[in-house]
């Protein structure tokens, strides 16, 4: 009744990165609710993965051929199976593209309430409390939970993933497959590899982008050694695009493209609205301009006002490798 | 069947008797090709309600060597007429979304073959088809959404206003005043734009006049969107102009716009609007004598006649008397000016086709303009159509002139020598 | 008795022809002239040599001014104008006013000659600038240079290298409200370039043109000649704009056929303009109340059969005044004018005899 | 093949978001709504589908807002039908009751795939789209960036981190909850909702829903942004070096 219960999310024979940020918390959240931190991990042949969560006390194992990858009937029925079985007091799942299929599909199901957009859970005198963010990030909302069990589906890169990477040796629990996925109406098929090419800077975590204050053409491949250096791409302002200096792929704006990196390192870009209006959303904004009344400035969370080219070489060269 | 350029096919080299031949010497032809003139598109074209003077040309080609965009690229309602002739459709066709509506061939067309009739009438076709570029698809649906291409907060509309260290009435609360100023979306939004509508207000303060803005209650005068294809978003916005304007008493229609100019006068009277409308320069140069100049500017300045305000208006002195009347300032004339000025690109929908011109165009518009600008040796181009301020500014830039050239609106060199 | 004599408005090639006409046949022309000498346009803008065959002017014209003012049939009456008119076909009262002195007059008939003037080049909207640079000029400046023998470039009198027609100024333009083609100035720009070949061999000489409008034996007598003889240059694509560009002019057009815009410097611009209908023309119309066309020439209402015959019984139009012409068109319909005339006041006395 | 493309208003971002007096809700007042924007891509997916194999396309929203715009815009684009739902909902209205409202009125309908935006901005208590699906008892996919379909079923590619995808066979009716369309959703000509405006007729179906499935909302609020950028100072050396704090901060760099 006071058990944490975490979807173990895996994709391609890997846990992803949100299942440890899950896994961290849901054992914070154990600890203060006196209950055992539990992983259900859905599939088929996926026993070794069972070895990267030494989190958990225990690791609950549904194993299937049509779990063999994600399918979205299959793991709901499946997973409504283990909380069945388990009724936990919290389940946790990641708002990813496998958690936006089962959350709502298991409070519908079971009728249990749901906070999606989650950024913050906590326990406030045996009461849970969620934050979510809502309306792109622009304003944040907190709720309560009464009664259990109750779904927590949790934003990426939320919490620290390191938390859930703790050695230990879980018990594991084989579940027996429940019947109904012998007639399912969704099958999985195949999976479909991204194709190649040139850098889709929308799904960038990191951008370096760079504007009119980089002068010249030559001064690119400086940049782009820094954009390497912090794991992410080169992309550009207008005037860069026009002048060839970049591919038309790399603009950011109104007749580029709309981006939300993690990072946005504006450098040398002034800010003109058409822009801003493709990178306001970025989760971060350092700007990098000689002139203190850039526009950039307003949007940006960090600034500085200096020559691009004296930070540069030094930026670099702190970031070693 | 238009002409295919495969059926003319180059051989990098031929060699005849040991000489090497080149050019169009080794050009090489494939057979005759049974060949027929598709003239129904030209019919088509020019059976829209709107376009039928498309058929009337007959290729003296007066109107290409006038042409801004043949400027820069290759273009002309000539050779838009040839094409169609051959076979091509305009409505798919992307020569549809690169005329500015800058009036310059409707000037010296003999058969009086007007673009500004065409342009918007087989682009409303072309809308309807789906076929929209992109980025102006997107000004459409900001311009429906919020009433203002840009994609600003409808409620923001007036916020400049709080920089203007003079009041700026709102007709809501006066209800009536002599003066309705129309500020319009860019000076209303952009940067730059709000400068110009604070300097406006600071002036017209100083003049005593009576006027009131109409805040959140102005729309978008659509023009430029008409212009591109939009006449139903034109339509929608119109009439709510026409309502809100018919709440409040005034005499005249002061526009800092002379898009809006434009609507007001020569659109919004089809729909049952008749105002007396007047762009800001126009109301201002007889008035300019009755301000107290502090400052001398020692700028020698030269001044880009707005499409809208001088070719489609007619109105070519009053920015200049305005300009002649600051003290310190020289005004040198580029040789494209007046009838003959240039176009900055922003008319007609060109203000949001930025990205598919640079993919037509050697240079843009504006750059072309900059440059002709900075022979004069002025260092101020002064402007006075909300549109230049943005295009010239950015043009400064790309062609290195930073430093050398300021742009700025007519209306904030007065403020300049006001020293308010 | 029904008057038995014509009035013939207008001395140059159309009115002189008329008057010649009447006086041959035996009646008496009355032939007023505004100006204080006869020979018209040709003889007031100073034609150098005829288009088509290149005849000097000054004696063709000569020749029938002489023919006339020798005439014992005909009543020249120079200096003078019509300023009123009265009566109707057979018995027609003119006013007549020479300086202050105002004469009544009656007629049986009355021809009406006073031809065109050239459209002014102050009045296109492209960018010619013929009011602004000194080196652009008319068919008509480059046709008194040549009667002078002396073509040069206005500005300073130096010898040209070279030279351009813009074709179509002032005609074929709806802006304008000269619809129509005014005929004869492919024909006149191709004679006066023959002429400037034959004048400054070294000058280069070019005609920018829509379409070349040739009329029979104008194709081989002006066209191919100046083409294949005299070495002119005949371009596709009309200039829109000129530009002073150091001493010279910058001629900016689009050569069509090329698909390429064009800059070409040249010393001279010499402007094809058309014709409009005379201020006498116009004046007629309204005083003897004829019909005119939407482009105020008079209208001459049995075209094409009937090409003399307006609106008013008794009343005749020849030459330009009915519309652009040349001099044969001009001299042709003078002589059925006259014919009408004479026919009108025959009519009219067989009609008071019986 | 007929469509339902459930179409909701969200509010519209470019506004800035103030929060009422209750604490526990948006101001509504002077709040604009908008298009969802996934929606939108749903709407485009599901006239392609209808260019292809034939068929209608109905779009449903519930009742409030400028719900008639946004059924009139939807129709002017090229659905063939038009519904509104009304009844008496819940203010503010979460994921769980407008799916239970959808449900109730489209369960009346003749429908072989329901396609929906895959998420909006202000789903608190998980995707409408998903809790429709079971509401109806049909299944769902989320993620979907490419749908066809023939005899019966729908094969979708659904899209996980990375940009891998998944393929799946579904057998219709089914919910599919769309990321992108294939592509940019097509353009309404003011005229033609304007014209859908005179024209176009906007069917009534009343349902009922509760809200029961989201947690309570304790309070809202904004999150911490300073007015503008913190500027970082000082020389080149020491702002590189704040810059690498802020950057270790976050986890961007190691």
């Amino acid at each position: 009744m006071s058990d944490v219960l975490v979807f173990a999310e895996h994709l391609q024979g890997n846990l992803t990165d949100s299942t440890f940020e899950l896994l961290g918390k849901g054992r914070e959240l154990a600890q203060t609710t006196g209950g055992h931190l539990i992983a259900a991990l859905l599939g088929k042949g996926v026993e070794p993965l069972t070895e990267q969560m030494g989190v958990a006390h225990k690791v609950v194992m549904v194993e299937h051929q049509q779990l063999a990858a994600f399918n979205p009937e299959a793991y709901a029925i499946a997973l409504k199976a283990v909380v069945q079985s388990l009724n936990p007091s919290i389940i946790l799942i990641p708002y990813t593209s496998m958690g936006m299929d089962l959350a709502s599909a298991l409070s519908a199901d079971l009728g249990i309430p749901l906070a999606a957009y989650v950024s913050e859970v906590k326990i406030e005198d045996g009461t849970l409390m969620t934050v979510s963010q809502m309306y792109g990030g622009k304003v944040n909302v907190e709720s309560e939970f009464s009664g259990n069990p109750k779904i927590v589906s949790v934003l990426a890169g939320a919490f620290p993933a390191e938390a859930g990477k703790v050695e230990g040796t879980p018990v594991i629990e084989t579940m027996e497959a429940p019947n109904a996925l012998a007639n399912l109406r969704v099958t999985f098929k195949q999976w479909i590899e991204p194709e190649g090419g040139d850098v889709d800077i929308t799904q960038q975590d990191v951008l370096v982008s760079i504007g009119r204050g980089i002068q010249s053409q030559e001064n690119i491949p400086m940049v782009e050694e820094l954009a390497r250096k912090l794991g992410g791409a080169l992309s550009a302002s207008r005037p860069i695009i026009d002048n060839k200096w970049l591919p038309k792929s790399r603009q950011v704006g109104k007749s580029g493209l709309k981006v939300k990196p993690r990072l946005y390192l504006a450098l040398g870009i002034s800010g003109a609205p058409e822009h801003i209006e493709g990178m306001k959303d970025a989760e971060l904004i350092i700007a990098v301009n000689s002139d203190p009344n850039a526009p950039i400035f307003e949007y940006a969370h960090y600034g500085v006002v200096g020559d691009l080219f004296d930070l540069l070489p030094i930026l670099k060269e702190k970031l070693g490798g | 069947m238009p002409v295919d350029p495969k059926q003319i096919r180059a051989k990098d080299k031929v060699v005849v008797d040991g000489i090497e031949l080149t050019s169009d010497w080794n050009r090489m032809f494939d057979q005759r090709p049974v060949f027929d003139y598709d003239v129904e598109v030209l019919e088509k074209i020019a059976g829209i309600p709107g376009a039928e003077s498309m058929a009337w040309c007959y290729q003296c080609a007066q109107c290409v060597p006038v042409c801004p965009v043949n400027e820069v690229g290759d273009y002309g309602p000539r050779k838009i007429y040839r094409r169609l002739q051959l076979g091509i459709d305009l409505i798919p066709d992307e020569e549809l979304w690169k005329c500015t509506t800058c009036m310059h061939c409707l000037r010296v067309c003999p058969k009086d073959v007007n673009m500004i009739d065409i342009m918007p009438a087989v682009r409303e076709e072309a809308v309807m088809e789906g076929h929209v570029p992109p980025e102006l698809q997107e000004v459409f649906e900001n311009t429906f959404e919020y009433g203002n291409p840009l994609g600003e907060s409808p409620r923001k509309r007036a916020d400049w206003a709080k920089d203007a260290g003079v009041p700026v009435p709102l007709m809501k609360e006066k209800k009536k005043a002599d003066i309705l100023w129309f500020v319009e979306c860019y000076p209303s939004y952009h940067p730059r734009g709000k400068e110009t509508s604070v300097a406006l207000a600071k002036v017209l303060h100083a003049l005593g006049v009576d006027f009131g803005i109409l805040g959140v209650e102005e729309k978008c005068s659509c023009d430029s969107q008409r212009l591109a294809g939009e006449r139903g978003l034109f339509e929608e916005f119109a009439e709510e102009n026409i309502k809100t304007f018919s709440k409040y008493q005034f005499n005249t229609i002061l526009v800092t716009d002379p898009h809006a100019l434009n609507a007001f006068k020569k659109e919004y009277p089809k729909l049952g609007g008749r105002y007396h409308v007047v762009h800001y320069t126009t109301f201002l140069a007889p008035l300019i004598d009755r301000l107290e100049y502090r400052n001398t500017l020692n700028y020698r300045v030269t001044f880009h006649d707005p499409c809208y305000l001088g070719r489609h208006h007619g109105e070519y002195d009053a920015p200049r008397r305005i300009l002649n009347r600051l003290p310190g300032v020289e005004l040198v004339e580029m040789w494209r000016c007046r009838q003959n000025s240039f176009c900055c690109g922003g008319g007609g929908g060109g203000m949001w086709l930025d990205g598919f011109m640079a993919d037509h165009v050697r240079e843009r518009l504006s750059e072309n303009r900059v440059r002709e600008a900075v022979e004069t040796g002025a260092q101020v181009l002064a402007v006075c159509c909300p549109y230049e301020i943005s295009r010239f500014e950015d043009a400064v830039k790309s062609t290195g002139n930073e430093g050398k050239l300021m742009v700025k609106d007519i209306i904030e060199l007065v403020v300049e020598a006001m020293g308010a | 008795m029904p008057n038995q004599d014509i009035l013939v408005i207008g001395g140059g090639p159309a009115g002189l022809e008329a008057a010649r006409c009447i006086g041959d046949i035996g009646y008496k022309a009355i032939l007023v002239e505004k100006r204080d000498r006869l020979g018209g346009t040709p003889d007031e803008a100073g034609y150098a040599a005829l288009t088509p065959d290149l005849r000097n002017a000054e004696e063709a014209m000569s020749a029938m001014v002489q023919a006339v003012e020798n005439h014992p049939n005909v009543d020249v009456r120079l200096g003078t104008t019509v300023v009123a008119a009265g009566g109707s076909a057979g018995n027609f009262t003119i006013t007549l006013k020479n300086g202050t002195h105002e004469e009544n007059l009656n007629v049986g008939a009355v021809i009406i000659a006073t031809g065109f003037q050239h459209f002014d080049p102050g009045r296109e909207t492209q960018k010619y600038g013929y009011y602004e640079y000194e080196d652009v000029i008319t068919l008509v400046d480059c046709e008194k240079m040549l009667r002078a023998h002396r073509f040069v470039r206005p500005s300073d009198g130096k010898k040209p290298e070279r030279v351009c027609f813009i074709q179509c100024v002032g005609s074929r333009d709806r802006r304008i409200g000269n619809e129509y083609c005014s005929k004869v100035c492919c024909g006149i720009a191709s004679k006066e370039a023959i002429e400037i070949r034959q004048l400054v061999p070294d000058c280069k000489v070019f005609i920018f043109y829509i379409d070349m409008r040739m009329y029979a034996y104008w194709e081989p007598d002006l066209y191919w000649k100046a083409q294949e003889e005299h070495k002119v240059n005949y371009v596709k694509g009309i200039a829109t704009e000129i530009v002073k560009k150091g001493d010279r002019l910058l001629v900016k057009g689009e050569d069509t056929t090329l698909r390429r815009p064009f800059e070409i410097p040249m010393d001279i611009v010499i402007l094809s303009v058309g014709m409009e209908p005379s201020q006498g023309t116009r004046e007629m119309a309204r005083i003897f109340g004829l019909k005119q066309n939407k482009y105020q020439f008079i209208e001459a209402v049995g075209a094409p059969m009937d090409t003399v015959t307006t609106s008013v019984p008794g009343v005749f139009a020849c030459g330009a005044c009915t519309g652009p012409a040349d001099l044969e068109d001009a001299i042709s319909a003078a002589g059925l004018a006259a014919m009408r005339a004479i026919k009108t006041i025959r009519h009219h006395s067989n009609k008071k005899a019986s | 093949m007929h469509i339902i493309v459930p179409l909701r208003q969200v509010p519209d971002l470019v506004e800035d978001l103030e929060i009422d007096a209750s604490g526990k809700d948006l101001d509504r007042e002077w709040l604009k709504y908008k298009m969802n924007e996934f929606d939108d891509h749903a709407l485009e997916e599901a006239l392609l589908l209808k260019e292809e194999v034939g068929g209608a396309v109905t779009a449903v929203a519930l009742d409030g807002g400028e719900v008639d715009k946004l059924l009139f815009t939807a129709a002017a684009k090229g659905a063939d039908r038009l519904v509104k739902v009304r009844g008496d909902f819940p203010t503010p209205l979460n994921s769980h009751a407008m799916a239970r409202a959808l449900a109730g009125a489209i369960q009346g309908l003749d429908y072989d795939l329901i396609l929906t935006g895959v998420q909006a901005v202000d789903e608190l208590d998980g995707q409408v789209g998903v809790l429709l699906a079971h509401y109806l008892g049909i299944p769902h996919v989320s993620v979907v960036t490419d749908v066809q379909v023939h005899d019966g079923k729908a094969v979708v590619h659904k899209e996980y981190a990375g940009g891998v995808m998944g393929e799946f066979d579904v057998i219709l009716p089914a919910v599919l909850g769309i990321q992108a369309a294939r592509q940019t959703p097509r353009y309404a000509p003011v005229s033609r909702v304007r014209m859908a405006m005179r024209k176009s007729t906007i069917e009534e179906v009343s349902a009922e829903a509760s809200a029961e499935g989201a947690p309570d909302i304790r309070k809202l609020f904004k999150p911490e942004k300073g007015a503008g950028a913190q500027m970082l100072e000082g020389s080149p050396e020491a702002v590189a070096e704040k810059i690498i704090h802020i950057l270790k901060e976050k986890g961007i760099v190691q």
